[in-house]
């Protein structure tokens, strides 16, 4: 009985493998047909789209990213649904268990940390499992400058001091480990990560592990706390997207695929993933800044504890990893699932629950749902992309 | 002083013995397959819970074979249910077995809880005073360490002197050159995910009889086999093992002549070290190819 | 203007009288302490309900984790609209949750946390803020100290044990007894002749038990909450060491402990309010462990035979509570803070870990429970148990609450 | 003058020496043949001289200023190429992209620079896969991908281009084309070494062979010469035979 039980870890995994050829067949049989009428059915609405994002693909496009009609709807639509959502939330909010505009405010400071790693760790496949130390230090800054300078610092201080904390620990963390081996990088950033959590629980002058309560939150208020989250997190996704459509996102990725190859094409591959861990460093700075103001305490479980870590790794893997947008719609999608539809469970179950999504995205949709679906949205009309 | 060094020795050589233990799997699957098996502490915690249950009906010495066993069979089962299939992508491999490493935590957390799970497997302690070494070992350790170096002894003779590790070891070394002599890849490397989770599983049984069996208990055992393995050599079960030992004396040292909350930073500090300057390990191999 | 948002969303608070109660769900202390609540609510419903109307209890699952204890008790404010929050056991969770509720002024009831820092830093410092957080139990960090201090008195007294090797997690919670113990001890004639903070990351204790051999300590005082001490019962046990493991271990405290570890923990002590229910701590203590053991005997979760000590004080929590609203006469505490505040601080209450009264706004700590003393000053509120057998414990401090003497380990006698 | 220059150039792994103290010079226009049997230590050469691996001993030059120790980004710059004996093009880029990379400015402020795509259409057409530039590498014919990687080497502008074994797996045809391909680039000014582990498709393209055996300086001379030389013959001989 008990190794049934155990098997569950790897559940999973039973899905996958021997009912790979059934999912095969599923998806001729049931998925194929659907998206072909779905398909039908969209490529009107992308062929009226079609001016309007040609309009945008001449003009933004070559600093953004080419769009197709539908595409740029969905992304417009997305957008104006972010945008609004402190209005429609509290309406929608009652059928999925209440409590919406929390889940998305929180949602938009994970879509940060989580675009954050993967313009580092999803570009260069140089994975990091210690990305919350980065968010760690702009939190245990903020909460120090608080507690030791004086507690009235403007947000603007304390922010600004709190990212560059970010910044000079992702240079410590990065300097002298990115010219090794992937594998050795995840390690020490696992290392880096699991240090970082014994300080602070071990030490008092850290806040030992009840951490900081001093800090305040930036509201109560959940509108006006969605926005403060939403608003950064959409400046921030727009930042990352126009540098991973330049040169630099097409280096990144080439030294994902063959480092060698970018030496041969006269880049300094260590050069470019510095800068890429420097990219990530500063909106991780700013997402922990904003957690801070989100939960007003700073402590170890909430900021450093490796499953943070993992749990970034976790959502732009169910997005699609190297492509900005898609762990940002993993962060929502999680978040909504672990908060809201998943709401009467118990909290392993849900965490199980959602690690096996995870699973399942890794084996069957290794690009991630976003980008599959961002896909499909770009082919309605036949043409690839 | 004399007394203090005499307990130093012991008590570094019962842990270390464990050390290498929790390694060796996850240094046999990173050599022959290039995989980072993240998972691997989470298969010692299978094997300290899958042990802790069946301790409670059965005679220990009955739940040990068993425990290897499915444990071992755990092990080969992630191996031919997830990790062939992704194999080929380092990245994915990577972050699939991190995922059945946390979600292994959930299913402890559902079925357990998350207070410990006790186990005997033997009882008993030797006082060692009489003869100037202080400590009062438990009969565990003793068995701990035995059990170490029957798995290692074990495992070399299998590695050299049978054909079927033979082919382990061929892979380890160059994985084109074993598939020209015709080993089959797929075969040794299901063989390698057995081995190693029967290893894991008796690290499991040891870690769960001396400390008791908790949900996250799986992280520092990881931790621990990656350290192991940066400073040993990728790959190489003889540099896990010696490193088992240095880590192993250099806790024990730190605990001795420091204390022990500063229990695991000075092996840290010789992590790094390793990573600056000598990233290949004690025994790495140097690829050389023309 | 949040609350009335939040009140919109939540339909107000006349539809009756809702308790949140917070607790981990995956830890036996959190499983006892939901089973006390509702058998709390459940038995004053019955008897009249609070001033007349009905409880319902929600319970969350806080899981240790700060975030998510915020998450949910932001959902029990903001959309159950309760009345109560009682709870929380890591003092993290209990810290992060303060601001919100403070914020929203729902009274809220700690039953898990003894840090003396969540009523020095918030209701100390700021009293108009936190003034709708009380401590029903257990009393705290700073107390515990005292009280732990005159047990080992005791035990010189009784075994002659004056040489002490202190130990304690390296965790902030055990920071207050690194800095008191010592002198409380060296005041009592104690001496310490070991001591060391232990990494809560993992501790091989054969190196720390030949440390104590060698220090020819009586006894081990320790601390520990996060560390699971069966590796050192076990040494303690197969080694027979020469001295008594004493003081303070949360997961010893499990009814089912010593069981699990094979009767390792036999003869070893730990504090804790409530005493296990081996006790009459007070008149009410015994019908109330066995109304639990009764009604769970037959649950498949732990702790079968009584609560641990944060069921002890959320069944006393909710007692006091329901004192408090039939003196105010209304159960909308949270328009009528500062009166429900009043009434609290003038509720006297037998409950089943002791007599429940709380600090007022001018002391060092404003709305903790009060500790208990007998007219020599001894602390008597923090008492002390002993395994004798595999499932049986006995109350061995303070005179008031003994069952029997504290027990020289076998291989000692 | 000489462009490149190898002075006692000396590679250990572990105890195996790969190369022993082996000297090369290569004048400006030349098209220098380096030949060996398998394992003789002429990728390693070209390894080295791209700054892949660390020298254990001797010194190379290029243009006169040491670059021994630079590297292989640093070496590209300088104007040195190499064409590897792989073929790695990154698969989730085109053809087009994959030339674009080779040209990208070694810098993070530059978000939007590099070769238009005129420009990649030239280097495509030099060796004349411009027809397939919207193609992906995976579609692309063996002969073609090898192509790709010579047009990636073009696209760093280079003055002198190592090629390592640019005829492998290509068919009669093929070679006869590629070599007057070659040619042309000499034709325009760049200086060559080529490695091949026989002199089939060299003869006519080199003004001049050097022969390594078991990482040693063996011979040197026309390819006339070498075809002559005993001793070449002999280090052959084991092998399949120099043709």
């Amino acid at each position: 009985m008990i190794s049934t039980i155990l098997l569950l870890g790897t559940v999973c995994s039973t899905v996958t493998g021997r009912l790979g050829r059934v999912a095969g067949t599923l998806r001729r049989q049931v998925l194929w047909p659907v998206g072909r009428t779905l398909e039908r059915l969209l490529a009107p609405i992308d062929r009226v789209l079609d001016p309007v994002a040609d309009g945008y693909n001449r003009s933004l496009g070559p600093y953004f990213g080419e769009m197709s009609g539908l595409q740029f709807g969905v992304i417009a639509v997305s957008v104006a649904g972010l945008l609004t959502a402190g209005y429609w939330a509290p309406m929608v909010g009652p059928l999925l268990g209440g409590g919406l505009l929390r889940t998305l405010a929180l949602a938009s400071i994970w879509a940060i940390f989580a675009m954050s790693w993967d313009i580092q760790s999803g570009y260069t496949g140089y994975i990091s499992f210690g990305h919350s130390a980065l968010s760690g230090a702009a939190g245990y800054t903020t909460a120090l400058l608080i507690v030791h300078v004086d507690p009235t610092l403007s947000i603007w201080v304390t922010g600004s001091v709190s990212v560059l904390a970010a910044l000079v620990v992702g240079l410590l963390i990065a300097l002298p480990t990115l010219r090794l081996e992937g594998p050795y990088f995840s390690l020490i950033t696992f290392v880096a990560v699991l240090l970082f959590y014994r300080l602070t629980t071990a030490f008092s002058s850290l806040g030992g592990i009840p951490g900081f309560g001093q800090p305040d939150v930036f509201t109560w208020d959940p509108m006006l706390r969605y926005y403060y989250m939403a608003i950064p997190m959409l400046l921030i996704a727009l930042a990352l997207t126009f540098m991973a459509r330049s040169n630099l996102g097409m280096i990144l990725i080439a030294i994902r695929e063959n480092e060698p190859a970018v030496s041969a094409a006269g880049l300094n591959p260590t050069k470019f993933k510095l800068w890429s861990f420097m990219l990530s460093s500063v909106p991780m700075g700013i997402g922990g800044v904003l957690l801070v103001g989100f939960t007003g305490n700073v402590d170890p479980s909430t900021f450093v504890v490796v499953d943070n870590s993992i749990e970034m790794i976790a959502i732009a893997v169910i997005g699609g990893m190297s492509s900005i947008l898609g762990p940002l719609g993993g962060a929502f999608l999680f978040e909504v699932l672990n908060h809201q539809v998943l709401h009467g469970y118990s909290t392993p179950v849900r965490y199980l629950f959602l690690w096996l999504i995870v699973l399942f995205v890794l084996v069957f949709a290794r690009d991630g749902l976003f980008r599959a679906i961002w896909h499909r949205l770009g082919a309605v009309r036949g043409e690839s992309e | 002083m004399l007394g203090d060094i005499a307990t130093l020795v012991l008590q570094g050589t019962m842990i270390s013995a464990v050390y290498a233990l929790i390694a060796i799997g996850f240094t046999m699957i990173f050599g022959v397959g290039g995989t980072l098996n993240l998972a691997h502490g989470a298969l010692i915690m299978s094997g300290a819970y899958v042990f802790g249950v069946l301790a409670q009906g059965a005679h220990p010495a009955v739940a040990f074979p068993i425990t290897i066993l499915v444990v071992a069979l755990l092990s080969w089962g992630l191996y031919q249910i997830l990790v062939r299939w992704v194999e080929e992508n380092v990245v994915i491999t990577f972050l699939a077995t991190v995922i059945v490493a946390v979600a292994a935590t959930e299913v402890i957390l559902i079925r357990f809880g998350s207070s410990p799970l006790g186990m005997t497997l033997v009882s008993g302690a030797v006082n060692l005073e009489p003869y100037g070494i202080n400590a009062r070992p438990r009969i565990v350790q003793f068995v701990g360490f035995v059990i170490s170096w029957v798995a290692i002894g074990l495992l070399w003779y299998y590695i050299t002197k049978t054909d079927d590790g033979r082919s382990i070891l061929a892979a380890s070394m160059s994985e084109r050159g074993a598939q020209l002599t015709g080993v089959d890849l797929h075969s040794v490397r299901s063989k390698t995910w057995l081995i190693a989770g029967a290893l894991a599983g008796a690290a499991g049984i040891i870690l769960g009889s001396t400390g008791g069996a908790t949900p996250l208990m799986w992280l520092n055992p990881l931790a621990l086999a990656f350290m192991i393995v940066v400073i040993g050599g990728i790959g190489s079960i003889k540099g896990s093992v010696v490193a088992a030992y240095v880590i192993g004396f250099l806790e024990q040292f730190t605990v001795t002549f420091v204390g022990h909350g500063f229990r695991g930073i000075l092996s840290l500090v010789v992590l790094v070290v390793f990573l600056l300057f000598m990233p290949q390990g004690l025994y790495g191999r140097e690829f050389a190819h023309d | 203007m949040a609350t009335t948002f939040a009140g919109c969303l939540g339909g107000g608070g006349s539809d009756g009288l809702t308790i949140g109660h917070l607790a981990p769900m995956s830890n036996p202390l959190g499983i006892g302490s939901k089973r006390t609540v509702d058998m709390a609510v459940e038995e004053l419903n019955d008897d009249g309900g609070f001033n007349g109307e009905q409880a319902t209890v929600i319970t969350k699952d806080t899981r240790t984790d700060p975030s998510e204890a915020q998450s949910v008790t932001e959902e029990l404010i903001q959309q159950e609209d309760v009345d109560l929050l009682i709870g929380t056991f890591n003092s993290e969770t209990t810290q992060s949750i303060l601001d919100l509720t403070a914020e929203f002024d729902v009274p809220f009831m700690i039953t898990g946390s003894a840090a003396p820092s969540l009523v020095t830093d918030y209701a100390g410092s700021d009293y108009d803020t936190y003034k709708n957080v009380f401590r029903i139990g257990p009393i705290n960090s700073d107390f515990q100290a005292e009280s732990i201090a005159d047990y080992c008195a005791y035990l010189n007294d009784q075994h002659d044990w004056d040489r002490v090797a202190f130990l304690r997690d390296q965790a902030e919670w055990t920071e207050p007894f690194g800095e008191q113990i010592p002198g409380l001890l060296s005041e009592r004639d104690l001496e310490i002749v070991y001591q060391d903070a232990l990494s809560i990351e993992g501790t091989d204790f054969g190196p720390v038990m030949s440390d104590v051999n060698e220090s020819d300590a009586d006894f081990v005082l320790r601390f520990f909450a996060h560390i699971d001490g069966g590796d050192m019962l076990t040494r303690w046990h197969e080694g027979q060491y020469d001295f008594g493991i004493e003081g303070v271990h949360v997961s010893g405290m499990l009814p089912s402990y010593n069981e699990l570890y094979d009767g390792a923990a036999t003869y070893e002590t730990t504090a804790q309010s409530g005493a296990a229910g081996v006790t009459s701590i007070t008149e009410r203590t015994q019908p109330f462990v066995e109304a639990y053991s009764s009604r769970y005997q037959d649950a498949d979760e732990a702790p079968i035979r009584a609560p641990m000590y944060m069921g002890f004080n959320t069944y006393d929590g909710i007692h006091v509570f329901k004192e408090a609203i039939d003196s105010l006469e209304t159960t909308d505490t949270r328009n009528n803070l500062d009166d429900f505040v009043g009434e609290m601080l003038d509720v006297d209450v037998t409950g089943v870990a002791g007599q429940l009264r709380f600090y007022g706004p001018d002391s060092d700590y404003p709305h903790d429970v009060r500790e208990e003393r007998r007219a020599d000053g001894t602390i008597t509120n923090y008492p002390v148990t002993q395994w004798v057998g595999p499932e049986e414990s006995e109350c061995v401090y303070p005179d008031e609450h003994r069952t029997a003497d504290h027990q020289l380990p076998s291989w000692m006698q | 003058m000489s462009v490149l220059e190898v002075d006692n150039l000396t590679k250990t792994f572990g105890g195996l020496v790969a190369v022993d103290d082996f000297s090369l010079e290569v004048d400006e226009g030349e098209i220098v043949g380096l030949i060996g049997p398998n394992g003789s230590g002429k990728s390693t050469v070209f390894n080295c001289i791209m700054g892949l691996y660390d020298v254990t001993d001797g010194e190379i030059r290029f243009n006169g200023v040491d670059i021994t120790s630079d590297s292989t980004h640093q070496i590209v710059a300088k104007g040195l190429s190499r064409v590897s004996q792989e073929s790695n093009p990154i698969d989730l880029y085109s053809v087009s992209e994959n030339i674009r990379l080779f040209t990208l400015p070694n810098s993070i402020r530059s978000l939007h620079g590099g070769a238009s795509d005129e420009e990649i259409r030239e280097y495509a057409a030099r060796i004349d896969i411009e027809d397939k530039l919207h193609e992906m590498p995976s579609e692309l014919p063996h002969a073609d991908v090898r192509r790709l990687e010579i047009a990636k080497s073009l696209a760093t502008e280079p003055e002198l281009m190592l090629l390592d074994e640019p005829f492998a797996g290509m068919n009669q045809a093929e070679i006869g084309e590629l070599a007057a391909q070659i040619e042309r680039f000499r034709e325009d000014g760049m200086t060559m070494v080529v490695v091949d582990h026989n002199m089939g498709g060299l003869m006519e393209l080199v003004d001049r062979v050097v022969v390594l055996n078991n990482g040693d300086f063996l011979a040197a001379g026309t390819p006339a010469e070498i075809a002559a030389d005993d001793a070449v013959q002999e280090a052959y001989l084991a092998g399949e035979g120099l043709q």
